[in-house]
């Protein structure tokens, strides 16, 4: 068991200063492309006009969202089951990803719902179970910095990451069903019409580009987070070797 | 299993000497959903229609008010050391301190909701579903909150970050509570939502433990 | 005072990290039934570091801890057992009695209660038995926490500064108890600032700076 | 030319609403990206700096402390 095992994850480094270019190109190409079909070429829906546009950027960022949570919840996973140093680092570093693309989803859920039902918030099934893990979002970070000693805030918001992990399903399947109890067949469901297969290019294409843009501010954060833990290590280091 | 008789003993004798803890989750519980007359005006139909909500709600803030103190007593004393260190299994003490929780806090919210039935005007064929409701809620409330408690000792401001790591875990406990006193009221059968939360109470007695061991663990490191 | 069938409490090459330093490392201990084991050091050297992961309060970075050759994460059900831990806080509940405390400790550590009350008398507490804990004087809680140790036939107490503000009649009350348990063929692990009398025993200073910083040479990484 | 342009950017009367949509995504991921970028900027920066001083002064500090991996 090394016991530096912390100390500087030179691997992992190698590997980021690679695919950061990679992924970053592929992210402004699949949005380019994305943005193109979705606003130029695919055509207005028959129902909505316009507005289902939004869709382009509301259902990839939804996606984005879950997705994100579940690096949060991998990343600590590894870190507390296989105590591998990268785990927190991983989970700590897409928070604030996931918790951007959550806030993306609802602010648009909002401007397509004014048009379509008159209302700014519906408290439709999908929209409040991403406002629910906006709240375990909030939760996971506020966790994270309410220690003064970094590691014991991470390992207490990685359980709580893992716990939060296991009640998503349960309060998914909690509010479909709360919602289909309060809510009147008639009102339009949110995810609107059948998805029309011109349609699909622009969200399968936007829906890439948030993925690798995830990826490359992941790598980001996670180089940051890395210097980060190395530049306490020095300053303790000195700090001993001066007493 | 006398580690789990004897921290419940002295938990309840604790607080009992005390007193003050346990009246206070109740008085805030009866105290808040007091309030909401004043809010939304006292006119019979509406605060009926509104009831059974503004009692699960009240009921689950006022649980969750009462367990900031749930491990930080002994923690700031040195006794959740010695626990830990004891023989005796980390489950058994989380499970012995959850239970005596429920019943300082838990259990006198069910007795007290009847009077809150009256002041909101609550059909009266809905308040056995929701006793019912609350009965098989609460210890599922204190069972999660438990795992938020040992989160958040040593932390900075515990208590408010306490309720905000929790409560979104409680939507579903809330949404089946509130559900199984609306169908009573409506005339549907109440024991689906029920059984539902009975479920969630027998899944929480068998994990929530286990997260709020870890969270202890390394509390005490 | 049950005699305890000789053992050995090792430590090999024992590393500990708290929060990101290094606290101590490649460390290694031996205590021998019957004999006590003393750690010196200034503060932040990791003496409480070493009790708390000789307790299993903490798990070491690196190293192994065995009994009796046996290493002792493969039953941390039976090390607990065999140990009692005293940090710095008592543990004292003002709104117990005295008896109403140490019944409590008696019951986690699976003793029969009736070992409360000869533990409070051995430890010369019999007549404030009932009173409550709140009226009790520091030495008094100080005795009161120690009762925990001779409930349960512990053979392995792991003492964190026992005497820190106790009078001298009180730290004669801690060194006869050691040495009755190291006579009785129990071991005994304590850190300590000021001088204790313990009967046979060796002493092991931690120092802080035993470690060299960090290398940058690049360590295998995982 | 212009009217047709006039004509996509009103998306039907509700262009409010979809440039309201795609403008809080372009808000919110520039933000993160400017956000991380400055972050590993700083971080990185402050340890090329904390390893050169820990260089320069070896002589005391038992071991250098090597230039960072």
């Amino acid at each position: 068991m090394v016991m530096h095992r912390f100390a500087n994850p030179a691997r992992f480094l190698r590997f980021a200063a690679v695919a950061l270019p990679w992924f970053s190109a592929a992210a402004v190409l699949c949005m380019a492309a994305g943005l193109a079909f979705g606003l130029f070429v695919s055509p207005a829906d028959y129902q909505q006009g316009e507005t289902v546009r939004i869709m382009y950027v509301h259902v990839p960022s939804a996606w984005m969202a879950m997705f994100a949570y579940t690096v949060v919840a991998g990343g600590s996973i590894s870190a507390l089951v296989w105590k591998h140093p990268l785990g927190e680092i991983v989970a700590r570093a897409a928070a604030p990803i996931g918790t951007g693309f959550t806030l993306v989803c609802l602010v648009t859920g909002a401007l397509w719902g004014k048009p379509m039902w008159g209302a700014w918030w519906v408290w439709d099934a999908r929209l409040t179970s991403v406002l629910v893990l906006f709240f375990l979002y909030l939760g996971y970070m506020a966790l994270l910095g309410a220690f003064d000693d970094p590691v014991r805030g991470g390992r207490a918001a990685s359980i709580l990451a893992i716990v939060g992990l296991v009640n998503v399903p349960i309060i998914k399947w909690s509010v479909d069903w709360w919602n289909t109890l309060h809510q009147p067949a008639s009102v339009a469901r949110m995810d609107g019409p059948a998805i029309h297969s011109s349609m699909l290019v622009p969200l399968l294409l936007m829906a890439a580009g948030f993925a690798c843009y995830f990826a490359a501010v992941l790598l980001l954060r996670v180089r940051a987070e890395v210097a980060a833990r190395r530049i306490r290590t020095l300053r303790l280091a000195a700090m001993e070797a001066e007493s | 299993m006398n580690a789990f008789r004897a921290i419940l003993v002295r938990d309840l004798r604790l607080a009992l000497r005390q007193g003050g803890d346990a009246a206070a989750v109740v008085l805030f519980f009866v105290l808040a959903a007091s309030l909401f007359p004043f809010g939304v005006g006292p006119e019979p139909n509406l605060l009926a229609r509104v009831a059974a909500g503004v009692i699960w709600v009240t009921a689950l803030l006022a649980v969750m008010l009462g367990l900031d103190r749930l491990f930080l007593a002994d923690h700031e004393d040195g006794s959740l050391e010695g626990m830990v260190a004891s023989p005796a299994p980390m489950l058994v003490i989380v499970l012995a301190k959850c239970l005596a929780q429920w019943l300082l806090s838990g259990l006198p919210l069910v007795l007290a909701t009847p009077i809150l039935a009256i002041f909101l005007q609550l059909p009266a064929e809905g308040l056995p579903a929701l006793l019912g409701a609350l009965l098989l809620g609460t210890p599922t409330l204190v069972l999660v909150g438990a795992i938020g408690a040992a989160l958040v000792l040593g932390a900075r401001r515990g208590g408010v970050l306490l309720a905000l790591l929790v409560l979104p875990l409680t939507v579903p406990v809330l949404i089946f509570g509130v559900a199984a006193a609306d169908a009573a009221i409506a005339g549907l059968p109440a024991r689906p939502h029920l059984l539902v939360l009975g479920a969630m109470l027998l899944a929480a007695l068998a994990a929530a433990p286990f997260a709020a061991a870890a969270a202890l663990r390394q509390a005490v490191e | 005072m049950s005699a305890f069938a000789a053992s050995r409490f090792t430590g090999a090459g024992l590393g500990c990290v708290r929060g990101e330093r290094i606290v101590f490392q490649g460390l290694s201990f031996e205590v021998a039934g019957g004999t006590a084991l003393t750690l010196i050091g200034p503060n932040g050297a990791g003496k409480s570091s070493l009790l708390r992961l000789m307790a299993g309060l903490l798990a070491p970075a690196a190293g192994k801890l065995l009994w009796n050759g046996a290493p002792v994460a493969d039953d941390p059900d039976a090390h607990r057992a065999r140990l009692r831990w005293l940090g710095h806080g008592d543990g004292i509940k003002p709104g117990l009695s005295a008896l109403e405390n140490a019944a409590f400790w008696a019951a986690l550590a699976g003793a029969p209660g009736e070992a409360a009350l000869g533990a409070l008398q051995r430890m010369g507490l019999g007549p404030l038995a009932e009173t409550p804990a709140r009226f009790l004087s520091q030495g008094q809680r100080r005795r009161l926490a120690l009762t925990r140790l001779l409930l349960g036939g512990a053979a392995l107490w792991l003492l964190d500064e026992p005497t820190v503000g106790l009078d001298a009649g009180s730290v004669a009350v801690v060194e006869a108890l050691l040495a009755d348990h190291c006579r009785a063929g129990g071991m005994v692990v304590l850190a300590t600032h000021v001088p204790i009398a313990v009967p046979a025993g060796q002493v092991l200073e931690l120092t802080p700076a035993a470690v060299p910083p960090p290398s940058h040479s690049p360590s295998p990484s995982p | 030319m212009i009217d047709r342009l006039a004509a996509f950017l009103a998306m039907g009367g509700h262009g409010g609403f979809v440039w309201g949509a795609y403008a809080t995504a372009a808000i919110v991921l520039l933000a993160i990206l400017a956000a991380s970028l400055l972050r590993v900027q700083r971080e990185e920066r402050a340890l090329q700096r904390l390893a050169e001083a820990g260089g320069r002064r070896g002589g005391r500090a038992r071991g250098p402390a090597g230039p960072a991996a």
